[in-house]
């Protein structure tokens, strides 16, 4: 039985199950800061699946470099999200996600 | 079991754990720190698969920045975070739809598994020993990656200044009223009264 | 006879039309006098320049190419010039759009002095989208003249009556009527079948807008109602052009929307009959026919004044025209073979069924609309008879309805601004109190109704005379016709007995007690209608001799298209290209841009008409 | 008979344009300027208007007749004014010009000179009936348009211009009739007056046009000349047609086979009876006879000189003056004679039965007019034109004199008796002879004509319609009696020998109601004791009356009404000099000969002449029983007979009374159903129409608005599932395998290259020699492969594809290799479309190929 972490079935499917968990708890949750953080979760899930592609084909970095984006872009769409969210909050002084129903009048 | 498996199990299990936590937990705070475990069980996965430049990375911006914001956020709202007692929502209806997503992503992942399990049977080759450094990751990033690197500073600058002008507290916004919204009748010149009150409507105009 | 005494001798009955004019009046009102008289000379002028006789004497006129593009686009550019005007002074633009309306008529009044004989007249060919064979084709004929001054002479007495009772957003009324004007004349003179829909398309907004802000309380939906209506139509006609275009390209091998060439393209049945029946639909929505005129009575109720003016007396007038030069144009086999039915559908479901319903209706404009709809079914008949007589016959009625039910909606709109309701039962004996306008509204109810020596009788009479000798009803033609006539009875039903419910009989509701009776503004307006009806009624060669040539042209040619039509095999799925044969009507024709210019066929060589500038 | 006109005045007869301006001019200055120019200016204008006119006429009448002796006789004075409009005849050939004018010849010159005249002594007349009048200078107008109208009726050269002083008549009709339109009820019986008319229009205009369909002219010289394209059978129903089955079909099953069969059976008529029976609806609609004589009765609303001029003289006689002159297409269809006959004779019975119970002085002579256009029909329907015209101007006379002085009767009553309807009544009346001497006297001179005392004008009309009723009769027009058609030869109707006798004998029966009534009226009026109100003395002494309703005794007319009706009743009595057939001295016959002309099948009976004198009998007969019995009723026993008649069968009394309840029956069958059915349309417009075009398709939009609406719930998460949902479903379809193969073909060596589009994880595998069997069962990666050909032979290549998931794809390719070398560079291109290559250039066809998608499967070159 080779150890566990050598084959990168291991981390496709903690990805995976990372990735679920991530969908499942924005699509349950009606917190929209959960929401957010389930995001993160998400997209974490996929920086490591790259990582793990890349540590299967070393010849370039690309993997990693992309990861890297993917987490630049992330800080920037935390920074917007929550700053969408204190203006919701102070529209409606809710966050919950059902209250966001202006446009559907 | 070598250590290196047991290294993976533990930082399989803090991560499966935080996503949980996040998930579940009824107070967001919580939920933030639950965030945090994962992204750090992240950044042990990265060392474990040699980019320890990611991990670096990871562990300052993920941890030190974005899940800090949250919880300065979460303080900025204060008890109104909490969540509310919904539950007119039927629990079976989503669990039952969190379940099926579940399942479609597993089996897909199981499948992909398989494939590659027959290609290349998924074992990892020997790296050369800078393989994960600051030193390598820079080069490409300087290197092929030039151009989204400049525009991710763009990118980061403009969300910057968005996330200021989303949350400027200044001046009041009115609400949208339903009844200034446009319409037809504004297109038409202002709301619509009758303009001859003498004129009965008659009740047999169509449409 | 000295000169000096012949040009007195001529002048003398100027004179005396121009003191009987002023005669009449019998209020002080100076202004009222001179308007009376200068229209007294004008129509005697009118009668006696067109003087059949006349006519032909005095050398052919040089026809200026330019005049059809002056005439339909001063009002446009008017508009525009409108939109730098200042808002405030309302007076200024009132003055302004009046002044640009009347020189327009004025400016088409030199369209008479082109002898109306075969072939288009003031022809302008330019290249506007080469690429797509599309040009900016506008001509007169025959057909198209009548309706021409009908449009400019309508406008401005809508215009006036507009002004009279409409005091909020001047700006924009003025701007919609000289849009409204344009959009009219161009559909009239447009020749190529693109800029033909443009303007089809450009007049339905002006009329929207017209409904939709001054209009009664649910105007917003009659306005939908009305959109959606002519859209709906509209839309399938435009599929209908392409689908031809098409075809040309296909079977002559160059892309051309000119109404000359897609006329000559013989499509196979299945086509023939799917692309009249688009084009038809549109037409029928717009004339309106039986099951698509639901909109009318809606529109006219909600409308103002002016905008039903306009309605009644042109953009019904634009179904009918598109339908005899479209329709039976383009596709005379199906018009030819649907003839005797669409007589049926329009005698019974027309002339009958829209007298009836007229006759239930309280609301006066809703009575007048439904009247519409039994006049509009006489000129549909005429034209599905297709004999000189009723095709000539219903042009004139187009005509007569213009003027007759223009100025119905003119004395409704007098009582409407008096008392702001249209119910029947409101008022009762007004023919105490309000004198002259009870003569007037009789004399245009007989005009309407059909009493010989006023206009209405000598359209309907030929229309009627035309459908018993109608070759294209085959069997059915004496009891159609018999049927149609059975409408003038409901005709006089239905008016006479509003006339009596409204004037005679006691005062009845004390609130019409008091009603001022014309005032100048209206009796002005009025007049030049009142002396029309009885021109038209006494002299109508006057009219009928400048469209006889065309009508002769069209009815040849829709013969010949629907021989063509049946010496088409079945089964052929492939459209055949007819022969060209050259003469005055194929002046203009779009040649094959991309062909070698072989020998210039016969049509461009005969003879160089000084006025077409000619070429693609 | 030529049209030149005398060859002193040049081709158009000036005169007759003043005959018919002259009343338009009088109408226009009193309508327009009348209420500023005053009252005597009006009466001047309107007299003047009528009298020049009238002198014109005396003029122009006196011209033909000096004329028509002539070595040229002239017999038609015409004016031509300007081209009106111009019709087309059938299937548009030959042009038929109709010009707006006019004619005199001797018919309608004695026609004009009736309306002018008789017209002229009604408006010195009504100068003083209408003094007190406010609209007075309207009245006048009216009248003077009713003049011009009239006039533009019996001198218009053609229907058409007919056809507007018809309409035009009509028109003026309804405007006096509700002059007083300040009673809904005047206003009411005016419109009623002109939709009826109306009515009758509908036959002229169906009348014209059939004419212009089968004879395809319009003047009368044209419809003369061609009225023998009439006799032409016209399939008015067709045995085969849906409408003759259904109709059939109840008999067929009811086992009535006569009647199916005929239904079933082509129904024909011929051209002149259809034109003849839409004349007489139009004659029938002005002159009131049995189906529209409604309105007569109800236009007694009006003023009492316009019930004589309109509703006595002129107007109602128009509907026998189109007759007359419209002869020579009458006498083609004896069918039409014997309707128009029929129809008279049966009307003046009928009115004649109402007249006896009328109360109203003016309800009796309205139907005593409407019984007397009656008789005129008769006369006409037999073919006795001049007879019949004959009848027309002496009964204009006594009519008119008859309601003038009623009118005078009613204008004397007026002074204490205000309401109209008191004033009219009988009932209120008595014994004024004594106090109107002069009306007394000329009614009774009228009375004597009307009742047709002998060598009165009535008398000798009268007689001479009762003798040529009984010996004239109609023959067909084709000798042969029969008309071929298309399935078969049909006889044409001739009237059988029985009607002449029926005819006489309700001639007679009318002849006897008419003295009946009539002299129960004069009676009523003159004789007795008077009921209006009770006379005060007049002695001197008592200045105040004694009884309350007393008043001053009814006094006489002005001499502006007596004075007409002198005239009126002299020429009652003296008229019959002009026609006296009885003594063979028959002037107005030979002046009229040239209008009429000979119809060869009108035939007297064989033993006419001695009949003559026989046939004098029914008329004196009638006479001296009529008043003998009326009067001994009336003057003698008081009126009791009568009243005991009433107390017997009070029921019976109340139907005739009530006009045998016509009006009302109308009121429910036609007007009923007419509105029925206005109603159905309404609501079918509204609900149907409306609802399917409009309602129903902005509920549908509505509905599928609504609908969709329930998916945007306003929660971020269900738009987030539906993300999901949209990607899985996206990328359920990118993963379905696709088994997609270019071919490169060389048809010279033959060799061609299939190689299969790449896929992600895809396996392959080929089955290249056509047996079926795959070579390599596992889904190996060759993804191309190279298959040789013979010439003419034909090969089918599969490609199986399986992605990761395990779906399988397969496809077929056909191979082909042509027989031999074709012209052309047929195979340079190799783009994935081989068979574009195959097609002969040709334009058609190219437009054709473009359009469908690039096919794989090769068809060797035939093209579509």
């Amino acid at each position: 039985m080779t150890p566990l972490s050598y084959h990168v079935q291991e981390y496709v499917l903690l990805a995976a199950l990372l990735f679920s968990i991530g969908g499942l708890g924005f699509l349950i949750r009606r917190n929209v800061l959960i929401q957010l953080m389930c995001v993160e979760i998400m997209l974490n899930a996929t920086n490591l699946l790259l990582v793990a592609f890349n540590r299967l084909y070393p010849s370039s970095m690309t993997g990693q470099v992309f990861a890297f984006f993917v987490i630049a872009v992330a800080a920037a769409e935390a920074a917007v999200g929550l700053a969408i969210i204190l203006g919701f909050y102070r529209l409606r002084n809710s966050v919950h996600s059902d209250d966001a129903d202006i446009l559907r009048h | 079991m070598t250590i290196g498996s047991v290294y993976f199990f533990l930082c399989a299990i803090a991560c499966i754990a935080g996503a949980l936590v996040t998930v579940v937990a009824r107070n967001p705070i919580r939920g933030a720190l639950g965030l945090l475990l994962t992204i750090v069980g992240i950044a042990g996965m990265y060392l474990k698969l040699h980019a320890q430049f990611l991990a670096a990375v990871q562990v300052i911006v993920y941890a030190g920045a974005v899940v800090i914001l949250f919880v300065f956020v979460l303080m900025l709202l204060g008890a109104d975070a909490m969540e509310r007692p919904t539950g007119n929502r039927s629990p079976v209806a989503r669990i039952a739809g969190g379940i099926g997503i579940a399942a479609i992503v597993l089996f897909t992942a199981y499948r992909a598994i398989q494939v590659y399990s027959r290609a290349t049977n998924g074992h990892f080759p020997s790296l050369s020993e800078d393989f994960g450094s600051v030193k390598s990751v820079g080069k490409q990033l300087y290197s092929e990656a030039l151009a989204p690197f400049e525009l991710s500073t763009a990118l980061l600058i403009v969300s910057v200044i968005g996330a200021i002008a989303v949350a400027r507290t200044g001046h009041k916004r009115t609400a949208l009223s339903p009844n200034n919204l446009t319409s037809a009748h504004r297109f038409f010149g202002g709301p619509v009264e009758p303009r001859d009150a003498a004129q009965p409507i008659t009740k047999d105009s169509t449409l | 006879m000295t000169s000096l005494g012949k040009a007195l001798i001529d002048f003398v009955p100027y004179i005396m039309a121009f003191t009987v004019g002023a005669l009449i009046p019998s209020r002080k009102s100076r202004f009222e006098r001179f308007t009376l008289g200068v229209i007294g000379v004008l129509l005697l002028a009118f009668v006696r320049g067109l003087w059949p006789g006349v006519q032909q004497s005095s050398a052919p006129a040089q026809e200026w190419p330019h005049l059809l593009n002056v005439v339909v686009f001063l009002p446009m550019v008017a508009a525009v010039v409108l939109l730098l005007l200042p808002r405030q002074s309302a007076g200024f633009l009132k003055a302004f759009t009046l002044g640009v309306l009347l020189v327009d008529f004025a400016v088409s009044l030199l369209l008479l002095r082109a002898p109306m004989d075969v072939g288009w007249h003031f022809q302008y060919i330019a290249p506007w989208l080469p690429r797509f064979g599309i040009r900016y084709h506008v001509a007169v004929d025959g057909i198209s003249f009548w309706m021409v001054l009908l449009t400019t002479f309508t406008t401005p007495i809508a215009a006036i009556v507009a002004f009279g009772s409409i005091k909020e957003r001047i700006k924009d009324l003025c701007f919609a009527l000289l849009l409204l004007h344009t959009g009219m004349l161009g559909a009239f003179v447009a020749l190529d079948l693109f800029l033909f829909y443009v303007f089809w398309e450009l007049m339905l907004i002006p009329m929207i807008i017209l409904i939709g802000v001054w209009g009664g309380v649910e105007r917003i939906k009659a306005a939908y109602k009305f959109f959606l209506f002519t859209m709906a139509g509209s839309v399938l006609m435009l599929a209908a052009i392409l689908y031809l275009v098409i075809t040309h390209k296909q079977i002559a091998g160059y892309y051309t929307f000119d109404y000359l060439a897609l006329r000559h393209v013989n499509l196979s049945h299945t086509a023939a009959w799917l692309c009249f029946g688009a084009f038809a639909l549109a037409f029928a929505v717009k004339v309106p026919m039986f099951p698509l005129h639901t909109w009318l009575p809606d529109a006219h109720v909600q409308a103002p004044t002016s905008g039903s003016i306009i309605l009644a007396a042109v953009l019904l007038k634009l179904g009918s025209y598109g339908y005899l030069r479209y329709c039976m144009g383009m596709f005379g086999g199906p018009a030819w073979a649907v003839g005797a039915n669409l007589a049926g559908l329009v005698i019974v479901a027309g002339i009958l069924y829209g007298a009836l319903v007229a006759w239930r209706q309280d609301d006066i404009k809703k009575l007048v609309a439904y009247s519409s709809v039994a006049h509009m079914g006489f000129v549909m008949l005429g034209f599905a008879a297709a004999t000189q007589a009723s095709v000539q016959g219903a042009l004139l009625q187009m005509v007569n309805h213009g003027i007759s039910t223009g100025a119905l909606f003119l004395l409704v709109g007098v009582i409407y601004d008096r008392r702001h309701t249209r119910s029947v039962q409101e008022f009762g004996g007004l023919a105490s109190v309000m004198p002259i306008y009870a003569a007037i509204f009789v004399v245009v109810t007989l005009s309407s109704i059909g009493v010989p020596g006023t206009n209405g009788f000598v359209g309907e009479f030929m229309v009627l005379l035309g459908t018993f000798a109608s070759q294209s009803l085959g069997s059915f033609a004496t009891i159609q016709a018999t049927l149609a006539t059975v409408g003038v009875i409901l005709a006089a039903l239905y008016m006479l007995s509003m006339v009596q419910r409204m004037f005679f009989g006691p005062l009845s509701n004390n609130a019409n007690r008091s009603l001022p009776d014309l005032t100048v503004r209206e009796t002005v307006v009025l007049a030049p209608a009142i002396i029309l009806i009885f021109v038209i009624g006494l002299f109508p060669s006057i009219f009928l001799d400048r469209s006889s040539q065309s009508v002769t042209a069209v009815i040849e040619q829709y013969k010949d298209a629907r021989r063509a039509y049946q010496d088409m095999p079945d089964d052929s799925n492939r459209a055949v290209l007819l022969p060209r044969r050259g003469g005055p009507l194929e002046q203009g024709y779009p040649e094959d841009p991309s062909a070698i210019p072989e020998l210039p066929t016969v049509a461009s060589a005969v003879e160089a008409k000084p006025n077409s500038a000619g070429g693609q | 008979m030529d049209i030149t006109s005398p060859p002193l005045l040049p081709g158009n007869y000036a005169p007759i344009l003043v005959i018919i301006i002259m009343p338009l001019l009088g109408a226009i200055v009193n309508g327009i300027f009348g209420k500023r120019l005053g009252r005597s200016a009006v009466t001047l204008m309107a007299l003047a208007a009528i009298g020049v006119s009238f002198i014109a006429c005396v003029f122009t009448v006196w011209l033909l007749i000096a004329s028509s002796h002539g070595p040229a006789p002239v017999t038609r004075l015409k004016w031509d004014g300007w081209e009106w409009l111009r019709l087309s005849g059938i299937n548009d050939i030959g042009d038929i010009p109709i010009t707006f004018g006019f004619f005199v010849d001797a018919l309608n010159g004695v026609m004009s000179l009736i309306v002018t005249g008789v017209g002229f002594l009604i408006h010195l007349y009504s100068t003083k009936y209408m003094q007190d009048d406010p609209s007075y200078h309207r009245f006048f107008s009216y009248m003077n348009l009713f003049i011009f109208s009239m006039l533009v009726l019996i001198l218009g050269n053609g229907l058409p211009v007919l056809f507007v002083g018809w309409e035009g008549v009509g028109l003026c009709s309804y405007l006096l009739i509700g002059f007083w339109f300040k009673e809904s009820a005047n206003a009411a019986a005016g419109t009623k007056a002109f939709i009826v008319n109306r009515i009758g229009d509908f036959g002229l205009l169906v009348a014209m046009g059939l004419l212009v369909r089968y004879v395809g002219a319009l003047d009368f010289t044209g419809i003369q000349t061609g009225a023998a394209q009439l006799v032409t059978p016209v399939e008015i129903w067709s045995g085969t047609s849906a409408l003759a089955y259904v109709a059939a079909r109840p008999f067929e099953i009811l086992g009535i086979t006569g009647a199916a069969h005929w239904l079933l059976s082509p129904g024909y008529a011929t051209a002149a009876t259809l034109v003849g029976l839409a004349l007489f609806l139009g004659c029938a609609g002005k002159s009131a006879q049995i189906p529209l004589y409604v309105w007569l009765p109800d236009a007694m609303a009006g003023p009492t000189p316009v019930s004589a001029l309109i509703h006595a003289a002129t107007m109602v006689t128009a509907g026998i003056y189109l007759v007359c002159r419209m002869a020579p297409v009458f006498v083609l269809s004896p069918f039409a004679m014997f309707i128009v006959a029929i129809v008279g004779a049966v009307t003046a019975v009928f009115a004649a039965t109402i007249a006896f119970a009328q109360r109203d002085i003016k309800k009796v002579l309205a139907y005593s007019t409407v019984s007397q256009l009656g008789y005129m029909f008769l006369g006409v329907g037999v073919g006795a034109f001049t007879a019949g015209f004959f009848h027309v101007v002496t009964h204009a006379f006594f009519k008119a004199c008859l309601f003038l002085g009623a009118g005078s009767v009613i204008h004397a009553m007026h002074a204490r008796i205000h309401d109209t309807n008191a004033a009219q009544d009988m009932s209120n009346m008595g014994g004024l002879r004594r106090y109107l001497p002069i009306t007394f006297i000329t009614f009774a001179a009228s009375w004597a004509a009307i009742v047709g005392v002998p060598f009165t004008s009535g008398f000798f009309s009268k007689d001479e319609i009762l003798f040529q009723s009984f010996t004239l009769s109609v023959a067909s027009p084709v000798a042969s009696g029969t008309l071929e058609t298309a399935t078969g030869p049909i006889s044409i109707f001739v009237s059988p020998p029985w009607v002449s006798s029926v005819l006489l004998s309700l001639g007679t029966l009318g002849a006897v109601m008419t003295a009946f009534y009539m002299t129960r009226l004069i009676v009523g009026i003159f004789f007795g004791r008077f009921r209006g109100w009770a006379i005060a003395a007049k002695s001197a002494h008592s200045s105040e009356p004694e009884v309350h309703s007393s008043g001053p005794a009814p006094h006489e007319s002005p001499w502006a009404m007596t004075l007409p009706l002198v005239i009126l009743g002299t020429l009652a009595l003296g008229a019959g000099v002009f026609n006296a057939a009885v003594f063979h001295y028959t002037p107005l016959e030979h002046f009229l000969a040239s209008s009429f002309g000979k119809f060869e099948n009108i035939k007297p009976r064989p033993n006419s002449e001695q009949l003559e004198h026989v046939l004098l009998l029914p008329g004196i007969f009638a006479f001296v029983l009529g008043t003998a019995w009326a009067s001994w009723v009336y003057l003698v026993a008081k009126g009791q007979p009568a009243r005991r008649f009433v107390e017997r069968n009070p029921a019976l009394y109340q139907l005739v009374y009530e006009k045998w309840r016509i009006d009302e029956l109308y009121r429910e069958t036609i007007v009923g159903t007419l509105e029925l059915i206005a109603d159905i349309c309404v609501w079918f417009d509204k609900w149907i129409v409306d609802g399917i075009l409009s309602r129903v398709t902005s509920f549908v939009i509505a509905l599928l608005g609504s609908s969709v609406r329930l998916f945007q719930t306003g929660r971020v998460q269900t738009y987030a599932a539906f993300i999901v949902l949209g990607l899985g479903g996206i990328s359920w379809f990118m993963m379905t395998p696709h088994a997609e193969a270019a071919i490169a073909t060389d048809h010279e060596t033959g060799k061609y290259k299939l190689s299969a589009e790449p896929g992600i994880g895809y396996g392959y595998r080929w089955d290249s020699n056509g047996d079926g069997q795959f070579e390599t069962p596992s889904f190996g990666d060759q993804l191309s492969i190279d298959v040789e050909l013979a010439r003419t032979e034909r090969r089918t290549v599969t490609l199986q594809v399986r992605d990761i998931f395990g779906r399988e794809a397969t496809r077929k390719f056909k191979l082909e290799r042509p027989a031999e070398e074709q012209l052309g560079p047929r195979n340079t291109r190799t783009n994935n479309n081989p068979d574009a290559a195959a097609q002969p250039k040709d334009p058609s066809a190219r437009g054709q190929n473009e359009l469908n998608a690039p096919s794989h499967a090769i068809q060797p070159g035939q093209p579509q």
